[in-house]
């Protein structure tokens, strides 16, 4: 359950208040149930890495963690330059939270190019910490400002600016080192970093065992980061520069062992538990792409597991070895990203033809063409559902979030191999890169995925049906007195021999049609938070699960009659969808790309559908969802 | 389980579909030929897995009662590396046409044999795109008139063996559809071989292109005109091998062995360290030297499919397979 | 305007009337308003040539034709086996007719084969002419008859059975020459062209004159087809089994030069004259596909009017060779068939990206994958809209006939330059196959395309924006002082610079969809045909024009309330066609697919649609159209 | 129109996008050269068209002041090929990585130096995928460790320069990063060259492959690891040329010239007629062998784009460019 508090009051669509007031008065310390820092500074500035230590920190110190990183998509920008610049954002909670936070309550700043790209994010009244050693006149410069904004008094008077020394002062900390000067300037994050966590009052010994780790050939390092670290909380300390100081309490979570994890090394897992669910080898195959490659090195990392990975020379070729793999009796899939998932549409035809059980990851990113490489999008939906030559369908599911990412996938090769049909996970840059805890499953409260290989050549079809699911016998060679030949073209039903029958034809068409449609048969109905009936149904899928749901429950807590539900398959729909759209007068649906969602269920359902579509790179944040959600409710 | 013969027959490889290439076709021929060597390699049938892409010779696996997949155009390699990899105790097949496997396929061909995937490559080079009704191919001669090409083809051909040598091959052959006994040994060697093995076979289109390789076929200028490659022996060829291969700086030339005297040939060798040799032998043909046939090299090399599971093992013996360990791996905290 | 006369009297689907009665009495010269006729043999038996023959003499002749080929899709099956089946199906009037008809009225059989796969095809009471002396065991045997079907009574009492021993008469015919008997019997076809002829009292003049110039070169075959096509129609006139002679006077047409052409060589002119309207050169790129390779083999043959064909090493070049050519300023274009549109989908993307003007022809083929090569189907709608990452628009057209695609390549290019667009153009197989007759225009009579290449450097910004298309300016290379880069990362909106902002991803991908919408200022309301207000609409588009126009004419003709109306342009859908569908009750759509269009009519205008669909490889016949609406009206 | 310096100097072919490659790069040192040899070769700046693909190396266009694209991963010797055919008097460049041109893009690289299409490649090697932060490419040596062979890469790599001999180029050449005077030469060459030209370009991703090629570029050793090929001479290298190459059969063997005779090197010929020593060259390097830079192969060859277009003026010459003519081709009647 969430909690609307001062962060989420101080979101202009809840019309109540204006900026958290600059106060003045002596150091106190305020409790908070969130809050949202930003980390930024240049591509060589360490901000991952700062963001991800307090990440886990707070993780383990029992917070809700919701983060996202935002890489410069250049390699390596020049230094100091707006491209260069790189991010973290961190949402940590006493309660559930879904995503990584709207506006930063404060923002760390390593030099003038991230205060440049990042200060509009910082809500008005924000922290504002920033390494005042960085701003001098070639740093401006190459950020584009002509004056010095540290003294710009609008910026003193919207938020509560501290211009810290932080190069200055960690050089100084680390003064009895015996360490080059370039060396110790590379801990002034861990300076920024202690800082930080003075001011939410976090224990720092997480972090100084990691350094250990971390750097456990170099003590020398090792030594100066710890030392960069405690010096920057003892800085908040005893500067009188900081006034207050905020606790964040640990949120309920229900009890087992928790780690922090991002929406590919989920996938990846997902994948290889349920190869595993089957004892099946996992064949993974891929072309690697952004946002998507870092399944590919995941899975590397686990040939212990019987993970086999192939590096395709090209993603048409990562798609005829997942055919291949899947033909031979593997759990076979492959992962991509749009422009990679045009070049597989041709062979993603040939499985469904050849009706072989295999997964085809696409994770969003910002298109057309090579468009955002590094930003998210929701805008490959239709592509997914209708991207290839004839009547091709196929199962397409949507994990919510970064750690459903791995049930998903189990979810994915579950339908694939009940059904015999490849299966479509349209993944997001969002999900993939943002990490959540996730609790640690015990493979055994798993259920196994039972896989057939017929091998009794009496009667034996290669096109003939299951009943229930309309899979065809997935026969594996090796097997004596089976052998049989697959192809692209048409069929015969039963037999499975080339045909160009019309009513063969026909009869196939129609079978595929139906096998993706049974597929309806075991999947949960869609389930609704909220009222059951209600002038408003906020609909979502992938990820923007998080926004719509906090947006929601806000509203919800404030007493307005509105419903959400979240959609995670998406083809076929659950088999209630239809009903519940019924139960509300309107249905609104937020999506990353032009209405893609909607235009399905207009045509499906023929229900007027209010399509608040947005394509900007940037995920929905709670505010604008909340607040057209508003609107339609006045 | 129904009961199979022990050993087994051409008939055991014919599969109750009826062969729709046109009469005469040299597909025909080399249907005939696998159908016949197959069971000589003694590897049971189900073991047996025959992949190709489109085109006439792609139709090959419909008539072979193997397990088999009619793939999709130019892709074949692509199934086959991901079948090998998922099934490393499978023998293999590709057959392909000079179309599939050097227009739109070219990428996939070239890749599986720089990897050296174990698998078989046939191609079936008839220089021309059959089932889509007679458009030149890469490795249709320049000038030819074709549907595509009214005015003759303006497009400068590439050489499969050439191709293959570019890309690293560790087994590359040529035979033609009409030498049966040459055929079945050369196939033989391919399967043999631990790695890609591309064989090309030169196949006679009598419908879109008859002839194109009549100088290898027709029975009177057919020992002229064709060099039976031997490892270890001296290159010789013609009516009664009265001519031979000699090397002038890195020029092939044709001599009368009589004068030059067999000791002073050109010796074949499979095994060279480098494949200088066979990219040699892959430049002679028409008009000024006979056309090689054969294999014109056979190496060890590692193999693409057996160091992945060789990872894949190495792995397991240095770690346990435990999955609930590698959920935990990295920061956890338990929540009680 | 179409007459519903005997012919369509027959179809079930009027209740009206069964049969044709099969009479005896005496010969008789029957005058009737159109015939449909069907050859068929192996493809050794010359059926196409003679299919041609009697639609050129009968469009020569003066009536309105439509013909269907029925190639085998095997290169050469073995002779004599269904697999080898070569059909010729030819339909001519007194009127106009926008079909190759349904059920043929003569049915020519040259072998066992072949009346195996085509009776089932003939009306019953058709005429019925086999060659006897082909119906030996052997033929028997390959077509899989155990017994001789002409000795089964029901075929004798179904049909009007003429078992003429076509191979011996023809022999006869040819006594005196001194050729090989192969030689002779291959003149067969022509014996049968020539009862054909007489069956419907045609002229034999042009077919005379047609093997004089064919045969030039041997002028003993000449001789020897010219006796048999003669011997043919003798035969007709002197055998007493052939009681009843018919005429099908010419049909009224506009003045003007004709000839008939099918959909393939109908789009290579129209793209070489939509080129030729700019005066610019056309580069056709293509990679050989069923059944869209003809189009290549065409324009190969037109380089003296600088059209340069490239035979691409896959589709995926030849769509990079069609932006390139774009990009230099040429008309380029390139053609597929369904699995090479899948391959080509992410160059697409790029071209939408770039913003250049070309054309892309997907003659589509029965699919998924490579699904039925030769065989007709309009499943590729879809992909035509949304087989793309991102969102990825662009105008879509389909023509409505053979002669059609004439128009329609010069259309699509027009949208192209006028907006700088990719446009694709869905072609079907019917109508790449089947001809009709064409009043040929003069090129003059044809708008000219303008296009411009602005030169000017001052103020020169590559995506600056034309007020009323939305068109950036098409700057080609070789312009001194506009050296520009395009790419497929987005952009900044006017000067084209490479931008990841929110904001300019937001408008990019808002220009993009706007310019395509831009594209219904410029085209024609939807006609509709009969009433403007019905209780039922039949909307179709492509190559279902036809069928459904005739079967919905014929229902207004027996006073049924009810209208067609046909989609040419399917993105964006013409201004009115919202309107038009809420004055009909019902709107029904006839396609070859699971209900594509459907699918977007109900989304775009939340309307119900009775999708009737079909996928079977085959073209609709009037009469099933026809049978469906008049259950609809009941 | 605005009025442009009479003769162009570097600064005109730079843009005015801000470089965007790591410090370090040898991206820079090539863009460097680029830009410097460009206004050499007096071609107009508006004729010149630089086409890439997807990488750090292809953002090359970005950077210059010509007219470019930046199309999409593989496909850039596509568009350059269409750009080509509907305007030969342009200038037409390829910009690629081993990647874009090896992997996805490896059958256009190959189809467009096969037709000898008139452009001119240039193949930026750094053997790795450096824009996707670091997975081995189709040129990285086996045992490589990178984000997607944690365990060392198992794939045999490929040599572009065999490649391209394998797809028959007609010019072939390569150079390094670092080496100014030899890269602006062979620049020099390979845009005079009249039909598709190939330049391998050594280049250093100091971020994740850095010292791919040190051998080549490190001051002390560079003398001894490099091989400078020029037309007509012996085959000399080492830091006084101390050291050549001479044939023994078709093995080269590294020799000490005073004792061998420099009469008895191997003689370097570009324009041989057969592509067999550029091939043997093509397989020298570490460790036996100095890794030769320069021009392997240039020769004349018929050219793509000018065949298309004599084809065309051919068909003009022989028939009107009657366009009604040709609507009424066959049959046609009257209607009045
Ligand atoms: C993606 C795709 N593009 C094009 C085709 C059409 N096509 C089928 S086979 C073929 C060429 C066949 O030539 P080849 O490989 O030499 O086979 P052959 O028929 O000569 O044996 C082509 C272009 C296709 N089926 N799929
Ligand atoms: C269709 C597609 N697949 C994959 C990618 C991701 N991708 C971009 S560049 C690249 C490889 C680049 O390697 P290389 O060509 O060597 O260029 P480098 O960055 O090393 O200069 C890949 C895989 C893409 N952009 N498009
Ligand atoms: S077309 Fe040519 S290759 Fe194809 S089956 Fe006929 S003869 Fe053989
Ligand atoms: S990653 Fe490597 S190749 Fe790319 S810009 Fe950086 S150094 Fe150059
Ligand atoms: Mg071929
Ligand atoms: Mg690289």
């Amino acid at each position: 359950m969430i909690r609307c508090d001062s962060r989420h009051i101080s979101q202009q669509w809840f019309y109540t208040t204006g900026p958290v007031p600059v106060t003045g008065r002596a150091r106190v310390i305020e409790s908070l149930q969130q809050a949202t820092i930003l980390f930024c500074g240049d591509s060589g500035d360490g901000m991952q890495l700062t963001g991800n230590q307090l990440t886990a920190t707070s993780a383990v110190y029992g917070n809700d963690v919701s983060t996202l990183p935002d890489y410069p998509s250049e390699i390596r920008a020049p230094a100091g330059s707006l491209a260069g610049v790189s991010a973290f954002q961190l949402h940590f909670a006493s309660h559930e939270i879904h995503t990584p936070g709207d506006h930063p309550d404060v923002l760390v700043a390593m030099n003038p190019a991230s205060l440049k790209v990042y200060l509009p994010r910082l809500q008005p009244g924000g922290v504002l910490i920033v390494d005042r050693d960085a701003f001098a006149t070639r740093g401006l410069a190459r950020a584009g400002y002509d004056s010095n904004p540290l003294d710009d008094p609008a910026i003193a008077s919207r938020y509560r600016l501290h211009a810290v020394p932080l190069l200055t002062l960690t050089q100084q900390a680390l003064e009895g080192l015996d360490l080059k000067r370039s060396a110790k300037a590379r801990c002034k994050n861990f300076f920024a970093l202690g800082l930080v966590y003075w001011l939410y009052d976090r224990p720092l010994q997480q972090s100084l065992d990691w350094i250990g780790q971390k750097f456990a050939r170099s003590p020398d390092v090792a030594e100066a980061n710890r030392l960069a670290l405690q010096a920057g909380f003892h800085y908040g300390e005893t500067s009188e520069a900081f006034d207050v100081q905020w606790q964040v309490a640990p949120a309920p979570a229900s009890p087992g062992t928790w780690r922090t994890i991002n929406g590919n090394e989920a996938v990846a897992l997902g994948l290889l538990t349920a190869a595993r669910l089957a004892d099946k080898p996992l064949v993974y195959s891929s072309y690697p792409i952004t946002p998507a490659s870092e399944v590919l090195h995941h899975l590397a990392r686990w040939k212990h597991l019987d993970a086999r990975t192939i590096q395709a020379e090209d993603e048409i070729a990562a798609m005829g070895a997942t055919i291949g793999a899947a033909y031979g009796g593997a759990f076979a899939a492959t992962g991509t990203s749009g422009p990679g998932l045009c070049l597989k549409s041709e062979a993603i035809n040939l499985a469904i033809m050849l009706e072989l059980p295999l997964v085809i990851l696409n994770v969003q990113r910002g298109g057309p063409s090579t468009g955002l490489p590094t930003k998210t999008e929701q805008g490959d939906l239709l592509q997914a559902m209708y991207g290839r030559n004839g009547e091709s369908p196929l199962p397409v599911l949507a994990p919510a979030g970064p750690a459903d990412c791995f049930y998903v996938a189990i979810e994915a090769f579950r339908i694939a191999v009940r059904h015999m049909t490849p299966v479509l996970v349209l993944g997001e840059g969002l999900l993939a890169n943002s990490s959540e805890p996730w609790r640690i499953p015990a493979l055994r409260e798993l259920e196994p995925i039972d896989v057939r290989h017929p091998d009794d050549p009496v009667g034996f079809q290669p096109y003939s049906r299951e009943a229930g699911t309309l899979a065809r016998p997935w026969v594996v060679p090796g097997t004596p007195g089976m052998e049989h030949r697959l192809g692209g073209l048409e069929k015969q039903p039963g037999t499975g021999a080339v045909s160009y029958a019309p009513e063969d034809h026909a009869q196939m068409c129609a079978l595929r049609r139906d096998k993706v449609a049974r597929v309806a048969d075991f999947i949960p109905d869609l389930e609704v938070t909220g009222p059951a009936e209600a002038p408003l149904l906020v609909l979502s899928w992938g990820g923007t699960r998080g926004a719509a749901l906090t947006a929601i429950e806000c509203l919800q807590q404030q007493g307005r009659d509105v419903a959400h539900a979240h959609l995670r398959y998406l083809n076929p729909f659950p088999r209630n969808l239809g009903d519940v759209l019924k139960r509300y007068g309107t249905v609104m649906i937020p999506e990353l790309n032009h209405g893609q969602l909607a235009m399905l269920i207009r045509a499906t359902y023929l229900v007027e559908v209010v399509s608040f579509s947005r394509v900007g790179g940037r995920p929905f944040s709670i505010a604008e969802i909340g607040a057209r959600a508003g609107e339609l409710l006045a | 389980m129904t009961t199979r013969p022990a050993t087994l027959t051409r008939k055991d490889f014919a599969s109750d579909q009826d062969v729709r290439w046109c009469p005469g076709c040299g597909n025909n021929a080399i249907l005939a030929q696998v159908q016949k060597t197959l069971p000589e390699l003694g590897i049971p049938r189900e073991n047996i897995v025959m992949i190709s892409g489109i085109g006439c010779s792609s139709r090959f696996p419909y008539y072979m009662d193997t397990y088999g997949i009619h793939t999709i155009h130019g892709r074949a390699p692509t199934v086959a590396m991901g079948l090998k990899c998922a099934r490393p105790e499978l023998q293999v097949w590709v057959v392909t046409g000079d179309g599939d496997a050097l227009a739109i396929g070219g990428n996939h061909f070239s890749h599986a044999l720089r990897r050296n995937v174990d698998i078989n490559m046939l191609l079936f080079n008839n220089r021309i795109y059959g089932l889509t009704k007679g458009q030149y191919s890469p490795t249709t001669p320049p000038g030819i008139r074709t549907l595509s090409s009214p005015d003759g083809s303006i497009e400068n051909p590439v050489n499969p063996i050439g191709v293959a040598i570019g890309s690293e091959a560790s087994f590359i052959a040529r035979t033609v559809d009409v030498f049966q006994k040459h055929m079945a040994a050369v196939l033989r060697r391919a399967a043999e071989h631990r790695g890609a093995s591309l064989v090309e076979i030169a196949q006679n289109c009598i419908i879109f292109n008859d002839g194109a390789w009549a100088h290898l076929t027709d029975p009177d200028s057919r020992l002229e005109n064709v060099l039976y490659l031997e490892h270890g022996k001296p290159m010789r060829f013609g009516r009664q091998g009265e001519k031979g291969i000699r090397l002038n700086g890195l020029v092939p030339e044709v001599v009368e062995v009589a004068a030059a005297g067999e000791e002073n040939l050109l010796v074949h060798d499979e095994q060279a360290a480098e494949p200088t040799l066979a990219y040699l032998l892959s430049r002679m043909g028409p008009p000024d030297y006979p056309t090689p046939v054969g294999v014109f090299r056979a190496i060890d090399k590692p193999v693409y499919s057996r160091l992945l599971m060789e990872q894949v093992q190495g792995a397991q013996a240095r770690a346990e397979p435990d999955l609930d360990a590698l959920y935990r791996q990295g920061e956890t905290w338990d929540v009680t």
